[in-house]
């Protein structure tokens, strides 16, 4: 992770202030930053979004490719994450530095993403054992502000719930099947996000934990536990996170507060993303000169 | 100086770029961001191109990077990322000798095109990149890579370098703007 | 201890004494193997494996079988894919990432002594002429390396080829895609037993199974493998110290020997395999 | 995947045979535990969990699998137990290579590394000891140390390692549909005293690997080899 070196005095400063439930920038122990949500910001993708969350900045593009489906699962499309650091966040991640991190990253998001429920693969699947749709979810790391995972994880859904994938028909002939491509651009398919799981980091300093941990923050908490939680409550992911270990019961109290915090964090992206969808073309584009 | 101090140089600094594509931002999906062979020229040429124009003697022993990353691209990658790495670098408040204004120009049916977009570029057909000081109209780089007639390449260069100029003041219009608001805001 | 010291701050004199008295650290003459210890089919989950230990040398080898269209210009041959992997657990010399110089040696040796020695002919490994064929992947990997490595390899790879079932595979016609009968196995028919017998080259001695510190210590390396009609199926002498031919022909002489002794112990072994 | 020229190539792309075996004919196999070893220090603390080839049932595991997250769940799990400040410019490298998957690879593996640092003499503020869980399909309940055909078969799947005399969860690692934060937490429970049963196990081996070992310096007899059936000694 993009790391802020501290001084022992402010890791003391911090952690009395968790202790009273008051943070540095004044925000509670269970309250995010403000997040800043707009989709649709790439022009040759399915689905795009980008979130802001503090300092944070994530780019989701969601490239929806033909391809044939995997083996062991014939009659399903299939999802590939792949997270790119760019130089742009720190000069550590330049060449090949950010790989590391990305690929934790990638494989964080595989696995709260393997399970039946968070998105119907079925949909995906054009016909069974030769075509299917391949959603290239691709995650471009703009800035390091802390709390990567939670805004990532909402990028994606952001962007999943913008994907549209072009509706296709399979014509019977007699020399094989033919795909045609429906003619109105407009008439495609749009995925159910409803289960999309969101990642709520919680990160322990001294006796308590926070949600939301910014750059020092995280340089003072030695262990975090990362759970991702879907709208309906229930969890999908459960990671322990960093160089130190956790009493058993501070992580069932995680784990309360990590679903609060997450259906909460679920109802307020979908109001923003449903008001966004009703504006359809008249809203006015920020972009990245906003 | 970051990594080896081999690289250092004694009387300048060491210019480092890297340009790299988001993996969505081309229409098909690409595989790597960078470190393919086409983002390793590109590097080279925005690092040539900022070591002509920057004034490196002034920082010995040091090193400037400039990191592009092209999130959407529709034709003229390379002109993009130089406009945009010179407000970068006179946003960083690096002295340099002037603004590297660039632009593409083409050449379809007898007639220069300035700044091709994307359909323009893959239709093939004669294509040049300039990189230019406008105030000295000094060429920084020059890239053709096409069959050309020779008195056709004046044109174009011709085409190229006014649209560059073009470019030169929008770009200097925005850095005094952006001036004024920063010294206003600092006035009060 | 006075020895612990000496040896370690001259391990070349040190082992010179023990040389002169026709013996080595760990008590073995000049000629002599260390205990070969051979354990079959302990990987379920493979198709064929096997675990020699040549005294604290470990080499585990798993063979997994798959299907594969076979190569356009043989098309009635199937693979063997031959792999030794050096993992950093079995001694600090390598280092962790993608396989290093001795690794891809050996894995390139093992490869030729394949095509030289036909342990396995390629045609047997065909299904269907052109559209389907078995894939060996025969992954060898050092648990514990102690010097010595091609013989425990050659070992290895010989006694988990013995114990390699394949199922039976039968083209349905009408999709046209193969179907496999778990519970129907049959053995895969080894032709030839190759055998490998290495030594190092000391001032002017042959001495035969090197442990990791005589590795280091010698001069040049010899490995020499024989079959069981006693034909030689590979001489592999990378470069090092020269070596006289009347010694070579000795080498070769012990090589055959030590056919006989691994030819013994592995027929004792299937047997006791097939027994239980 | 860039051409790897370093291994010996076989077929692009080849396939399992149990994907073709007709549904419905499927065997059930034995599943003895994998296996991890002991580890050579070097310098900058290295973890690396491999699975081998020929470890896994079905196809043969391509070498670029998703081989960083098991060695970072390796790490995660491992760090907190090892005391690295009192060796400052020694590196701990702790590579396990696991042999057959018969279910709950990672707990294995994490039990053995513990163990292996015991022996190895290395500082540790306690043993690692793991344990697997993993839930029958549609809200079943949550089995102990499940072997590999209950893990495939899962619909979710949780590896817990705690530090049993303090009492610390040192490492957690759970996916799949868990269902709502209770069941995991009653998952979570059933793991740790799952571990607290484990560690006098553990204890025990220690021990008798001490004892080994303490026999062996007194007097250097020649050690005889271990011989388990079918084996033959030449």
């Amino acid at each position: 992770m993009a790391s802020v070196v501290l001084s022992e005095a402010e890791k003391v400063y911090i952690m009395h202030g968790v202790q009273e439930d008051l943070r540095v920038d004044g925000r509670g122990c269970e309250d995010y930053r403000c997040i800043e949500v707009e989709t649709d910001v790439v022009s040759n993708t399915s689905g795009s979004a980008r979130v802001k969350l503090g300092h944070t900045d994530i780019l989701v593009g969601v490239k929806a490719e033909m391809g044939t489906p995997k083996l062991d699962r014939p009659n399903e499309g299939y999802l590939e994450f792949f997270v790119d650091c760019s130089a742009n966040a720190t000069p550590e991640f330049e060449g090949r530095g950010g790989e590391e991190l990305g690929t934790e990253i990638a494989n964080t998001l595989y696995r709260i993403f393997n399970n039946e429920s968070s998105i119907d693969l079925k949909l995906l699947c054009i016909n069974p054992r030769e075509n299917c749709w391949v959603l290239y979810v691709d995650v471009l790391l703009l800035e390091c502000g802390g709390n990567l995972f939670d805004a990532i994880s909402v990028a994606v859904k952001a962007a999943l719930f913008n994907t549209r994938i072009p509706k296709v028909r399979v014509l019977e002939e007699e020399g094989g099947r033919e795909i045609e491509l429906s003619d109105d651009p407009f008439d495609c398919i749009r995925l159910n996000v409803d289960n999309v799981p969101c990642i709520v980091t919680l990160s322990k300093i001294g006796y308590r934990h926070i949600v939301d941990a910014t750059l020092q923050e995280e340089a003072c908490s030695l262990a975090s536990l990362l759970i991702s939680v879907t709208s309906r409550g229930t969890l999908t992911c459960m990671k322990k996170v960093g160089r130190g270990s956790l009493d058993p019961e501070s992580i069932f109290e995680m784990m309360e507060t990590g679903k609060r915090v997450g259906k909460l964090l679920h109802s307020s992206l979908q109001t923003v993303l449903d008001e966004e969808e009703k504006l359809g073309s008249a809203r006015k584009k920020v972009g990245f000169l906003g | 100086m970051r990594g080896s101090r081999s690289k250092a140089l004694h009387d300048q600094a060491l210019v480092n770029c890297q340009y790299s594509m988001a993996t969505f931002s081309t229409g098909d999906r690409k595989r790597r961001p960078h470190g393919d062979r086409q983002s390793s020229e590109m590097t080279l040429h925005l690092k040539q191109t900022f070591e002509a124009a920057i004034l490196t003697q002034l920082y010995p022993r040091s090193q400037i990077d400039i990191y592009v990353q092209i999130l959407q691209a529709d034709g003229g990658n390379y002109c993009a990322s130089v406009n945009a790495a010179t407000l970068a670098v006179i946003d960083a408040g690096i002295p340099m000798r002037d603004y590297v204004c660039a632009c593409s120009a083409g050449f379809i049916e007898e007639t220069p095109l300035a700044d091709l977009n994307y359909v323009e570029e893959v239709t093939g057909g004669p294509q040049l990149a300039l990189a230019l000081l406008p105030k000295s109209d000094q060429i920084a780089l020059l890239e053709m890579n096409a069959r050309l007639h020779e008195d056709h390449l004046e044109r174009i260069i011709e085409a190229a370098s006014k649209a560059c100029k073009d470019v030169y003041a929008v770009l200097d219009q925005v850095v005094r703007e952006h001036l004024q608001e920063v010294t206003a805001l600092l006035g009060k | 201890m006075a020895a612990g010291g000496f040896r370690t701050v001259e391990p070349l004199e040190y082992y010179r004494r023990f040389l002169k008295e026709n013996c080595r650290p760990d008590g073995r003459e000049l000629g002599e193997f260390r205990t070969t210890t051979v354990n079959v089919g302990s990987i379920t989950t493979a198709d064929g494996s096997a675990l020699v230990k040549l005294g604290n040398m470990t080499v585990i080898c798993g063979i997994k079988a798959e299907f594969a269209a076979p190569p356009v210009d043989s098309s009635n041959k199937g693979y063997i894919v031959p792999n030794v992997d050096l993992p950093p657990l079995c001694s600090s010399r390598f280092r962790p990432g993608p396989p290093g110089e001795e690794a891809q040696a050996a894995s390139q040796f093992m490869a030729d002594l394949i095509e030289n020695s036909q342990v396995v002919r390629k045609e047997d490994l065909c299904i269907v002429d052109g559209k389907l064929a078995w894939v060996l992947y025969c992954d060898i990997i050092c648990l514990d390396y102690d010097g010595n490595l091609l013989d425990a390899c050659v070992c290895a790879l010989l006694a988990a080829l013995k114990n390699v079932q394949l199922p039976a595979v039968r083209i349905n016609e009408e999709t046209g895609l193969a179907e496999v009968n778990l519970k129907e196995k049959t053995a895969l028919t080894v032709r030839k037993e190759p055998v490998a017998a290495s030594f190092v080259l000391f001032d002017s001695l042959v001495i035969v199974d090197p442990t990791a510190e005589e590795e280091d210590l010698a001069t040049g390396t010899v490995t020499i493998v024989t079959d069981e009609e006693g034909k030689l199926c590979s001489v592999h002498k990378p470069g090092g110290s020269a070596l006289m031919g009347a010694k070579l022909q000795d080498c070769i002489g012990r090589a055959k020997t030590r056919h006989k002794e691994v030819k013994k112990l592995l027929d004792t072994l299937i047997k006791s395999v097939e027994g239980t | 995947m860039p051409l790897d020229h370093r291994r010996v190539p076989g077929p692009e792309e080849s396939q399992a045979p149990l994907l073709f075996v007709p549904s419905g004919a499927k065997e059930s196999e034995p599943p003895p535990a994998g296996a991890a070893h002991r580890d050579p220090t070097a310098l900058q603390p290295l973890f690396e969990f491999r699975r081998a080839p020929f470890s896994g049932r079905g196809a043969r595991g391509r070498p670029s699998d998703r081989e960083p997250e098991l060695s970072l769940a390796l790490q995660e799990a491992l760090e907190p137990a090892v005391r690295l400040a009192r060796y400052p410019r020694a590196q701990v490298d702790v590579s396990a290579l696991l042999l057959q998957d018969g279910g709950s690879a990672l707990a294995a593996a994490l039990c053995a590394a513990g163990l292996a640092l015991a022996d190895a003499g290395i500082e540790l503020y306690d043993l690692v000891v793991a344990c697997a869980l993993c839930r029958a399909p549609s809200e079943g309940e949550w089995l102990l140390q499940p072997s590999e055909p209950e893990e495939r078969a899962a619909a979710a799947r949780l590896t817990v390692a705690l530090l049993p005399s303090l009492n610390q969860v040192s490492g957690l690692l759970g996916s799949g549909e868990g269902g709502p934060p209770d069941s995991w937490a009653q998952a979570v429970r059933l793991g740790l005293d799952g571990c607290q049963r484990l560690y006098p196990l553990l204890r025990q081996s220690l021990l008798r690997a001490v004892k080994r070992r303490t026999a062996d310096t007194q007097e250097p007899s020649e050690r005889e080899e271990a011989v388990e059936p079918p084996v033959v000694t030449a």
